[in-house]
């Protein structure tokens, strides 16, 4: 569809399917006994959520939560999340709790996410052959264990949409607190390929809109310290005039949002999830937007197609807009503050990639050092 | 019966928590107005029973009755408010601050929320007047000299009203001026109606100033006697259930070449004033030379130079010839040289080591007792039977920790090590301080014994009857300087020596310069 | 006290100091559990404690329970690590060196085996070997610093080498950043280690193979024998203890003070590097640590725990690693929120370590036994008196 | 270069500075009391964490600021007594009780976060940042005449008022420490316990007095961290200040005002790592920068000290 995909599910369409790739659709073809097992709607599955991390996080985790929550809420699923913890010496928990719950063998399904996942679950994943396992914003060994499913999405199509975005918006200096300069922020976790995609996306929406468009862009080194990203915003604001910042920090990136909100000289816009429901409403009254990658929405999906009798294992099924895997938030703020011409900007800049005509680089798997040119580039 | 004792402590049972029985049913008591005397050998318990008295530790069964009336002691600020006051055998002070804060700690005079301390010196000022003991409340406690420290323990016991006043081996550490000046003051407070327990293992001292004296031995009172009553020997008996033989007998030294050569050494201290002035003597193979002096006069700094502790400004040393002079301790013990440290607590031992750890802690290295990387076991719990049985040291067995030993034990530890690595010169300082008759006579015998097997002694002690028996030689320091030198000190009298410690005599640079053998 | 009436303390205390803290624990998970009667809530609790207690080495579960060598493999796994650095801080405690870069060193150890295991080709076995010493002694370096500016210059050690822990996790988050990492990845991680370096399971089992308990464990254990003989039976170590005791009595004696210091601490860089080493090359495929990673801090707590004794760091090590399992059961199996174990375990430690709790008990057994041996002795006196009149 | 520079003398830079400062100058005051009395309280980051939740989420109930502050310095404060109660009472070594209370600061905050709001708010929040709004923040105060000022003002004028306490905070903990009776016990029974409690200072109320007192500033610490420098509470976000506290300490040689200056290097170092990643630089090389300069001016402070002591 050409109106943005925003909080509404993915999609009650067969389409997603096309979107795997093609060499692994074989895998889909399991055997007939599995396949009558599988399908049928009314079943409730047995669902167990790891999270490697902890809830709260108002990202991913949460999100894949939520659509867990729903399936749960709608009978459809009974569903066990287990918070395993995020730090270094939480790793061997996670390979262990897999291979507990795997050895269960009571659920229909295991769910984990991120790029720190795959090892553990491709080990247990063979281990365990007849277990189901879902694995979301990953796709290091897409296609090699028959019993998983890869859910990615395309964050960089994502920060293309807020790019555009945010290039048009700074450029209207009848808004509030827009400054005669094209100068705009982000703050992310680590710099690490994931965080980079939703940069190089955002560079290249913003330079698709004003060439010379200065991008300051800094790291908090973690997710957690929300007084350093609050530094970080208050130098973009102060010495590099931003009026933008994206934060794409976890919990810490809201530091950016409050050096807008003391300086008064700056906008924020919200990753993941829409952050303007979880602010506060002083801080929320500043978020433009957020980028949206609806994990939870993907599970859900997930559920659906198996409802429907479509398996996915052992394929990689990768979201973008078009799948409503990612989007950007256009109700509230959105409309209130953005012209005609920054909504049908960001109108066409959608529609272009779900056509195909316009192509977002990827830093993810990027060897070229892309996305430090890039950086490079726009530094102010 | 009971009204004439101000401190009845009955049945006292003291166990600590290691399981040391260091009281068993302890019977004390104190007469109002007087001196009592607390005698024993170290480790005996004396301590421990006052500890209670004064509420630092809790009887593990027993009774305290004070002034007819029996009172648990659970702290000391209650001992204190009963008007009982104590100095402990090891300075309970704060170095880094002023006399007065150290006087006035606990109870500090206050203008607003702030401390008053004009108001702290000029307490201070008064009761140092009023008790004839002098002290300046200004200095920081760290600078001041040990004598001056004792005193601001007393007075801090009586600032606080204390009228019983226990002294744990007060005189262990001052001259014999001071001594006698103590001495002086207690009179004058008995005289006031104070009522004071005085712990010593100096008998002279016993005898000269206490009415009353109870005996202990192993944690166990021998009973209690006029002090009038008793002799010397006596008192000795009791204490240690055998004679005791008060004088050591030695034979004539048979002095050899020059061991240790210390020519011209100088040495300013931290607020620059000079320690040692223009140093020089010999010590010689077979013969001992004692230092005398009174404390602060050098020792201290001499021996530290002499052992790398410090370094000089000018001069030089050499044992056998070859300098040690800002030499290592390693080094200058590879030469042959052992050191009795003043302060064994500090230096002499390594408290939560076991017996059998202090005794090898100079000769880990040593070539007999390691098997290529490992220590040879064996040869180290050979080692330290055999020293333990030589010098007679009271434990349970070699993997006792030193640090639960008494006092005179752990001394004998120490002596036993510095004894027993074939030394060339032993530094002796202080070797006897706070220590018991057995143990005193045990370690002299053995100082004498080893200098007439051919090594060099240098010793150095506050104990002026200490140096002039044992010495061969001696020299007198004051103020840095050597002021005198005697070949023989048979023909000393004690006056005579006096004078020059206090610095009103001093013989030539020529007759000083005879302990220089060269 | 006797080492009978020694043991039965300890013994009765630990018992007991574990009964209050799995009380306390109780109580906060009855508080937090979101059943909705009273009833139910019991039930959870109950269940909770099983899964803490138990469930570490059996399966709990409608069938009954049942043994899982599985959970065993991840218990002993898990000490690995943190053997090691237990056994870092040890060394270093025991020469009153408050030294904390273990946590440090065991990242540095572990991305520096990493580098040699992906980049510098070898024979299988000697890869590993050399990875893993090359860890040690790169860490053992750096703790020169802390070491020497303590000798030379007074800097306390404890400062030091916390800041150089995060100095040295931000300059390893560069050098992957820009050097190492594997760009194709979605998280920061080095290339996958050469196979040659790799640490082998134990067990050939699939299932506890990804326990991964690796031969690093057996060389864990001789390392705790290793250090035990040299602190206890060599003459460094000597050295070392008495310096942790009586520094003053240990430059008297004639021991080279400043040296020992050094020493201890490049020792106990060595160990935590050498356990960063095993660590990865036996659990991971690839390096991914992104901060530091807490190994040094449990370090610390099981070197406190085994009173700075390398023998006891096992034992610490096996607790610590029970309890953590005993508390991933608890969340896997019966709901109990993740966070709130660091709670359970908070308290179970506190009151394990806790030395005066009981005390009063201990000085009656105190002096139970002393007066029966004065009593002994007594009546031996005696005897010995009537024997002689 | 001239960016950094320019970016560098702007008074933001400055003011900058002094709020990175204000919460370690807490921590670090707390640090060099309990070093006073005798022992290290490693603990101090899990208090601020215990602080800056409870502190938040009071402020929120209560919907004023006023009473958020306290409550965060009466949980400082009843949490170090803990602390106090196992090493004191209980004789657990001090460094572990310090580590136990930083496990718990850590995930135990986040449990009772969840637990708390799950009850009042009837959804389990991981973090605050959504229930507090500006005006439950520490109010910032605009001083009158130096406000006006040019360049300084700027610098000096506008900060939390938790920020000026903390410089405060300074002198009233030198006043207390040296001008005081209960400081003169506390530096008593620090340097020489058995001193302390043969003249009836209790030894163990005065190490209860010292490790609150640093729960107090750990108290006050955690508020700035939720209510003044961040909007609300979130997982870890005092993010090692406690532990840069304990370096403060050691370099500000264990006193009041060199502590504070030792909290404003690393506030310098930090706001300079700011402006180097203003510029461009990886912030994994700006980040280490405050680290590195405490062990350089360590190490330098050495040098003076032993070139000192050699002088003598
Ligand atoms: N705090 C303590 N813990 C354990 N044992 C102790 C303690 N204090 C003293 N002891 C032991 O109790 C016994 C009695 O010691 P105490 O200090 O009372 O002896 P003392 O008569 O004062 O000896 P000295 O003349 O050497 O001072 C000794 O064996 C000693 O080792
Ligand atoms: N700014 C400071 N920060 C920390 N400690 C200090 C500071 N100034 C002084 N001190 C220390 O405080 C102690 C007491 O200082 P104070 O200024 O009260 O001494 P004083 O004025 O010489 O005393 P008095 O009033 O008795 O003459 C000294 O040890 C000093 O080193
Ligand atoms: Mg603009
Ligand atoms: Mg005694």
């Amino acid at each position: 569809g050409g109106q943005p995909a925003v909080t509404d599910a993915p999609a009650d369409t067969a389409e997603q399917t096309q979107t795997e790739t093609a060499e692994t659709t074989e895998a889909a073809t399991d055997s007939a006994e599995e396949k009558a097992e599988a399908t049928g709607e009314g079943k409730v599955y047995n669902i167990v959520y790891l999270v490697n991390g902890n809830l709260g996080d108002k990202s991913f985790f949460d999100s894949a939560q939520s659509g867990l929550d729903q399936l749960k809420a709608e009978g459809r699923a009974n569903v066990t999340t287990i918070e395993m913890g995020g730090a270094e010496e939480d790793q061997p928990r996670w390979a262990s709790t897999l291979d507990d719950v795997s050895a269960e063998g009571t659920y229909d399904l295991i769910i984990c996410g991120t790029y720190q996942m795959p090892d553990y679950l491709k080990e247990t994943a063979a281990n365990y052959p007849d277990q189901k396992y879902a694995i979301f914003d990953d796709d290091t060994y897409s296609g090699q264990s028959p019993n998983v499913v890869n859910l990615t999405y395309r964050q960089n199509e994502m920060g293309y949409l807020i790019g555009v975005f945010a290039a048009n918006m700074t450029a209207d200096t009848s808004i509030d607190k827009m400054n005669d300069q094209s100068n705009i922020g982000f703050v992310g976790g680590v710099d690490s390929p994931v965080i980079n995609d939703f940069l190089i996306g955002f560079i290249e929406g913003a330079q698709s809109v004003n060439p010379d468009v200065k991008v300051d862009v800094r790291y908090t080194n973690d997710y957690v310290d929300t007084a350093i990203a609050k530094e970080y915003g208050l130098s973009m604001i102060n010495d590099n005039n931003c009026d933008i910042i994206w934060g794409v920090a976890g919990n810490a990136g809201n530091g950016a949002a409050e050096a807008a909100l003391e300086t008064g000289k700056a906008w924020f816009i919200g990753v993941d999830s829409d952050q303007e429901l979880t602010f506060s409403p002083d801080l929320a009254a500043l978020t433009l937007t957020s980028g949206l990658k609806n994990v939870g929405n993907s599970l859900v999906w997930l559920i659906d197609e198996w409802d429907a009798g479509r398996t996915h294992w052992g394929t990689e099924v990768n979201l973008g807009i078009a799948e409503g895997g990612v989007g950007i938030v256009t109700d509230k703020n959105f409309d209130k503050y953005a012209n005609d011409e920054t909504k049908a900007a960001v109108e066409k800049a959608q529609a272009d990639i779900l056509s195909g005509a316009i192509k977002v680089d990827s830093a993810i798997g990027d060897t070229s050092g892309k996305v430090d040119e890039l950086k490079k580039a726009v530094q102010p | 019966m009971a009204e004439e004792y101000v401190v009845q402590m009955k049945k006292i049972e003291k166990v600590y928590s290691n399981g040391v029985a260091a009281n068993q049913g302890v019977d004390f008591n104190l007469k109002l107005g007087e001196i009592h005397a607390l005698m024993g050998e170290n480790g005996a318990g004396k301590s421990t029973l006052m500890k209670m008295l004064f509420g630092m530790e809790q009887p593990t069964s027993g009774e305290i009755v004070i002034n007819g009336e029996p009172t648990v002691l659970s702290s000391p600020s209650v001992a204190i408010s009963k008007g009982i006051g104590m100095v402990h055998q090891h300075f309970m002070l704060v170095p880094s601050l002023s006399v007065a804060e150290n006087m006035v700690l606990g109870m500090a005079p206050r203008k607003g929320i702030f401390i008053d301390k004009a108001k702290a010196i000029e307490i201070t000022k008064e009761n140092a007047e009023k008790y004839n003991l002098h002290v300046d409340p200004e200095m920081r406690v760290a600078d001041i000299p040990v004598g001056m420290k004792q005193k601001v323990e007393i007075l801090k016991a009586l600032i606080r009203g204390a009228k019983i006043l226990i002294l744990d081996e007060p005189t262990a550490v001052l001259t014999a001026q001071e001594t006698e000046e103590l001495f002086r003051e207690l009179t004058h407070l008995k005289q006031q109606g104070y009522t004071i327990v005085f712990i010593s293992h100096k008998l002279n001292e016993i005898k000269e100033i206490t009415d009353r004296i109870t005996i202990m031995r192993n944690g166990r009172s021998m009973g209690v006697y006029e002090t009038k009553d008793v002799t010397k020997e006596e008192i000795s008996r009791l204490m240690v259930g055998r004679d005791v033989v008060l004088n050591v007998q030695k034979d004539e030294a048979k002095p050899g070449e020059t061991i240790l050569s210390v020519r011209d050494l100088e040495y300013l201290n931290e607020w620059n004033k000079k320690m040692l002035d223009k140093v020089s003597f010999d010590v010689r193979k077979g013969e001992i030379l004692g230092i005398a002096g009174v404390e602060g006069n050098g020792q201290k700094e001499l021996v530290d130079m002499l052992f790398g502790f410090a370094r000089p400004m000018a001069g030089t040393a050499t044992v056998e010839g070859k300098p040690i002079i800002a030499k290592g301790q390693q080094e200058i013990r590879e030469l042959g040289v052992s050191l009795i440290p003043e302060d064994r607590m500090l230096y002499g031992i390594a408290g939560n080591a076991t017996i059998e750890e202090n005794f090898i802690s100079d000769r880990c290295n040593a070539k007999n007792l390691n098997k290529g990387p490992l220590f040879d076991m064996k040869a180290i719990h050979n080692l330290s039977e055999k020293l333990v049985e030589d010098y007679k040291v009271l434990c349970k067995s070699p993997e006792q920790q030193v640090g639960m030993l008494s006092g005179g034990n752990i001394q004998k530890v120490v002596v036993a090590r510095e004894f027993s690595n074939n030394p060339k010169l032993i530094l002796a300082n202080q070797p006897t301080r706070g220590i018991d008759v057995g143990a005193t006579e045990f370690i002299r015998k053995k100082l004498v014994e080893l200098s007439r097997s051919g090594i060099a002694v240098l010793l150095v002690s506050a104990d002026l009857a200490e140096v002039m028996e044992l010495s061969d030689s001696l020299i007198v320091m004051h103020n840095g300087k050597i002021v005198a030198y005697f070949d023989d000190t048979k023909k000393l009298s004690d006056e005579e020596m006096g004078e020059y410690m206090l610095g009103l005599k001093e013989m030539s640079p020529e007759e000083i310069r005879r302990v220089c053998h060269d | 006290m006797t080492k009978k009436r020694e043991m039965i303390f300890s013994i009765v205390r630990a018992a007991l100091a574990i009964l209050i803290s799995l009380v306390v624990a109780m109580l906060l998970i009855f508080i937090s559990a979101d059943g909705s009667s009273v009833g139910e809530k019991f039930k959870m609790t109950g269940e909770a404690l099983k899964q803490l207690l138990i469930g570490p080495l059996f399966r709990v579960n409608a069938n009954g329970v049942s043994f899982e060598g599985k959970r065993l493999a991840d218990i002993l796994s898990a000490m690995i690590p943190t053997i090691f650095t237990g056994l870092s801080v040890c060394v270093m405690f025991s020469a009153n060196q408050f030294n904390l870069g273990s946590e440090g060193g065991i990242m540095l150890g572990a991305f520096v085996s990493a580098v040699v295991a992906i980049y510098y080709p070898m024979p299988a076995g000697l890869h590993a070997v050399m990875a893993v010493v090359i860890g040690g002694a790169v860490v053992a370096l750096v703790m020169l610093v802390p070491a020497i500016l303590k000798v030379k210059l007074d800097v306390s050690e404890m400062v030091c080498s916390l800041m150089l822990n995060y100095v040295i996790m931000y300059i390893i988050k560069y050098l992957m950043n820009n050097y190492y990492a594997d760009k194709t990845k979605g998280q920061i991680q080095t290339y996958p280690f050469l196979n040659s370096s790799r640490i082998a399971s134990i067990v050939n089992n699939p299932v506890i193979n990804s326990a991964k308990l690796t031969w690093g464990f057996v060389i864990a254990l001789i390392a705790v024998i290793i250090t035990g003989l040299f602190m206890y039976r060599s003459r460094w170590g000597y050295q070392i203890r008495m310096i942790g005791i009586n520094k003053d009595f240990s430059k008297y004696s004639g021991m080279k003070v400043g040296f020992i210091i050094v020493i201890s601490q490049v020792i106990g860089g060595f160990l935590a590097g050498a356990g960063g080493g095993i660590e990865v090359l036996g659990r991971y495929n690839t390096f991914s640590w992104s901060s530091l990673p807490g190994y040094g801090w449990t370090g610390i707590t099981i070197a406190i725990l085994a009173g700075n004794n390398p023998y006891y760091v096992p034992l610490a090590a096996f607790f610590m690693a029970y309890l953590q399992k005993g508390c991933d059961m608890m969340a896997t199996y019966a709901n109990v929120p993740m966070q709130l174990i660091s709670i359970v375990q908070a308290v179970i430690f506190l009151f394990f370590a806790a030395e005066q709790f009981l005390s009063k008990y201990k000085q009656s057994l105190v002096v139970k036994t002393a007066q029966e041996e004065i009593a002994a002795k007594a009546a031996l006196s005696k005897e010995g008196g009537a024997a002689n009149g | 270069m001239a960016n950094l520079i320019a970016n560098m003398l702007t008074p933001e830079f400055f003011f900058s500075i002094f709020r990175i400062s204000a919460p370690i100058i807490y921590a670090t005051l707390g640090a060099i009391v309990v070093e006073k009395a005798g022992f290290a309280n490693i603990g101090l980051e899990g208090l601020m964490m215990f602080s800056a939740l409870f502190g938040s989420l009071i402020s929120y109930y209560t919907q004023n600021w006023f009473w958020g502050f306290i409550f965060a310095l009466f949980v400082g404060v009843v949490m170090s007594l803990v602390m106090g109660f196992f090493a004191f009472k209980l004789k657990t070594d001090i460094i572990l009780v310090g580590i136990a209370i930083n496990m718990m600061g850590s995930g135990g905050t986040l449990f009772l976060c969840k637990v708390i709001t799950g009850i009042t708010e009837g959804n389990t929040l991981a973090s605050t940042t959504g229930l507090v709004t500006s005006k439950l923040m520490i109010p910032s105060i605009n001083i009158p005449i130096i406000s006006s000022i040019p360049f300084i003002g700027r610098v000096i004028s506008g900060h939390s008022l938790l920020t000026y306490l903390a410089f405060i905070f300074c002198y009233l903990t030198y006043l207390m420490l040296y001008k005081t009776s209960l400081g003169l016990n506390i530096r008593a029974v620090g340097e020489n316990p058995g001193a302390a409690s043969s003249v009836g200072v209790s030894v163990l109320k005065i190490k209860y007095i010292a490790i609150a007192f640093s729960g107090l500033m750990s108290g006050f610490g955690g508020a700035f961290m939720s209510m003044s420098y961040a909007q609300g509470w979130s997982l870890d976000m005092v993010a090692g200040r406690g532990f840069i506290a304990l370096a403060a300490q050691a370099m500000g040689g264990g006193e009041c005002f060199g502590g504070m200056l030792s909290s404003i290097l690393f506030g310098f170092a930090q706001a300079l790592g700011i402006k180097f990643s203003s510029i461009g630089v990886d912030s994994n090389l700006a980040s280490p920068i405050p680290y590195a300069i405490t062990i350089i001016s360590l190490t330098i402070f050495g040098i003076v000290n032993k070139r000192k002591a050699y002088k003598k």
